[in-house]
């Protein structure tokens, strides 16, 4: 069960710079942690953040192992026009999770 | 019914305000106190509370029918914003017909093996915590209240025992630390009082939600002492004992701690 | 009674000779040989050996992070005895049962010990007197 | 590696988020070299936001701002974040347009000692920006044992 949290304005002024931060339940498994009986987990962590405004981007975020467990992200966007903001993290054993959020731009 | 509301209203206000002269006089510290500012805002801030992703997940569960009877949560308990509501803050408690308290998420087995006619969830296992922060969340702000239950004072003095035994190859108690030395530095890191107010918690040295057992784990291993089966009713009246012992305190779940 | 002598016995056994207790010290080494300061250092250190630290603060600069539960062990040499401090590494109790100091050198008469150190002290003998002779130097 | 080890002894190898290898000041030297080019990096514009004392290196809270006035004329296309002692010296490389509006990314990292922290902004003119911080992590005492 992919378990993302999302926040973001549901509507905004023209213009407005808003604020989006989104939470992801992942364990940003390093690859250079011993686990029980001393042999090395393997890295499986998210290796890249996205997010468009009706498809096009807007923000990415390349992570590296340093990023922690349950990665969280902040960015801001200017609410230029309403449409879907689309959330996708991708990763390690073919990670794909997808958030959509709608904005409505007055 | 006017009047009642009225009565009712003047409840609230004496409530209140003795739970606030209550307050200012009270010098028992929640772990957040002794938090830094960091992850004090990561806690109250719902949208960067890792412990809110469980909170929304157990949320799923409840509504997830489960078991021979295909039945969810939700079946039986409506929505848990009325029906969990100060649940966590009066647990552990004597479920009916039962003799014996039971933590949160032993009454939660219960009902998936009495009602729902399904498997225990494992203990520390992700559906598990996830249901129990999903209620605990229920109560979140809510004054921990130990039921009047007089049934329960013979567990909670076995739990008091157990809190200030000397234990382990080291030879320590709860007692020792959390008590008598409580604000002091072991190492780099503050004591707390351990007062139970975040469980389940969100701690950055597990990457996930825990649960009050394992922190207690944790403290038995950090004393070198053999801590007790994951099933074992220790657990529950060392729990009764310190919800007990922060009675009053606001519950937090779900907490985040270092 | 005979469980009892015997029971007696297996405490004494380990180090009935060299635990001598004389008023407030065990003046004899527990190893009938010096410690090494060195070593005693590097154990004092160790957060997961001596576990020192934890509680003490000590003149070990390059260790951040130092416990205030307990006295410093700075001056520790200056204020007992090599007898003393050999007492009160191997079990304090005997001289304050209230301490919170763990009993480094003692076994018995402990509760609900887990598995891996059931039976075993925290230090050995050779550890202690290590200790001993570490804290010995630290003179005020 | 002996700075983070526990009361009871046994947990030294879960409880660093990342093993022995580490990187270097010369490491991180190397991988902002990588980035940057030739290009000169003046400090300032950027401020870098982390506690300066935390109390677990597994979560630690970052928040990079830039001065920017975010037009397609003037603004922040990227943001990168070094550190000089986890395995790899590369934390994370965020990419932004006029479109943000405000040049300000957070997220938490992980911290494997203290450390310093480094933040570059590459602005669209092509220059480069950069601000660095100290955290020190405190040591933990009482941990659990693997499981």
């Amino acid at each position: 069960m992919a378990n993302v949290l999302v926040n973001a304005p549901k509507t905004a002024k023209r213009g407005a710079v808003v604020e989006i931060k989104a939470l992801i339940l992942h364990p940003m498994e390093t690859g250079f942690r011993p686990g029980t009986m001393g042999k090395i987990i393997p890295r499986n962590i998210i290796e890249r953040f996205t997010a468009t405004w009706n498809d096009a981007e807007i923000f990415s975020m390349d992570m590296s192992p340093a990023i922690s467990a349950n990665p969280f992200v902040s960015f801001f966007a200017m609410a230029a026009e309403s449409g879907t903001v689309r959330l996708r993290w991708t990763g390690d054993e073919g990670l794909v999770v997808e958030e959509r959020v709608a904005i409505a731009v007055e | 019914m006017k009047l009642l509301r009225i009565a009712f209203g003047l409840v609230i206000v004496f409530a209140a305000s003795w739970a606030a002269a209550r307050v200012a006089t009270d010098k028992r510290r929640s772990g957040h106190q002794d938090m830094g500012e960091a992850l004090q805002k990561m806690q109250d801030d719902d949208t960067a509370n890792p412990g809110m992703l469980f909170v929304q997940l157990g949320g799923q569960f409840w509504a997830k029918a489960a078991g021979a009877a295909d039945k969810s949560c939700a079946d039986c308990h409506g929505s848990a914003a009325t029906s969990m509501k100060g649940v966590a803050a009066r647990y552990p408690a004597i479920p009916q017909g039962a003799e014996a308290p039971l933590d949160l998420e032993g009454r939660i087995n219960l009902c998936r093996t009495e009602n729902q006619k399904a498997e225990r969830l494992p203990p520390e296992s992700r559906e598990l915590l996830a249901l129990e922060a999903y209620v605990a969340h229920q109560s979140r702000g809510m004054p921990i209240a130990p039921p009047a239950d007089p049934r329960l004072g013979a567990f909670r003095a076995r739990g008091a025992e157990i809190y200030r035994a000397r234990q382990g190859q080291l030879n320590l108690s709860c007692a020792i630390c959390h008590d008598d030395n409580a604000g002091k530095k072991l190492a780099g890191v503050t004591i707390p009082e351990a007062h139970p107010t975040g469980y389940p918690i969100y701690r950055l040295e597990w990457q996930a939600l825990g649960s009050l057992k394992r922190r207690l784990r944790n403290c038995l291993v950090g004393i070198r002492a053999e801590a007790y089966a994951y099933d074992a009713p220790e657990y529950v009246m060392l729990e009764l004992f310190l919800m007990d012992r922060a009675r009053g305190m606001t519950l937090e779940s779900p907490g985040v701690r270092p | 009674m005979r469980a009892l002598l015997a029971a007696v016995l297996a405490f004494l056994a380990p180090a009935a000779a060299a635990q001598q207790v004389v008023g407030d010290a065990i003046p004899a080494s527990l190893t009938g040989q010096p410690g090494d300061a060195g070593r005693g250092r590097a154990i004092v250190a160790n957060r997961s050996v001596g576990l020192c630290l934890l509680c003490h603060s000590g003149p070990i600069a390059e260790e951040r992070f130092q416990g205030d539960l307990a006295p410093t062990l700075a001056g520790a040499g200056s204020r007992w005895s090599e007898g003393q401090l050999r007492l009160r590494i191997v079990d304090g109790a005997r001289l304050n049962a209230d301490t919170i100091m763990p009993p480094y050198y003692r076994a018995t008469g402990l509760q609900q010990v887990a598995r891996n150190f059931e039976g075993k002290t925290i230090l050995s003998a050779a550890q202690v007197e290590d200790v001993v002779a570490y804290l010995a130097t630290l003179k005020d | 590696m002996d700075r983070r080890r526990f009361l009871a002894g046994t947990a030294a190898i879960v409880v660093l988020p990342f093993g022995p290898a580490s990187a270097t000041p010369e490491a991180m030297a190397e991988a902002i070299r990588k980035v940057v080019g030739d290009a000169a990096v003046t400090e300032g514009r950027v401020t870098l936001d982390l506690p300066p004392l935390i109390e677990n290196g597994n979560t630690v809270p970052l928040v990079v701002s830039v001065e920017s006035p975010m037009t397609v004329a003037d603004h922040v296309k990227a943001i990168h974040v070094f550190n000089e002692k986890n395995p790899q010296p590369n934390v994370f490389s965020a990419r932004l347009s006029a479109r943000n509006g405000k040049a300000t990314v957070g997220t938490r990292i992980k911290l494997g000692d203290s450390q310093k922290i480094v933040a570059i902004a590459e602005t669209s003119d092509g220059k480069f920006w950069s601000a660095s911080a100290d955290v020190i992590v405190t040591l933990a005492a009482c941990l659990e044992e693997s499981t």
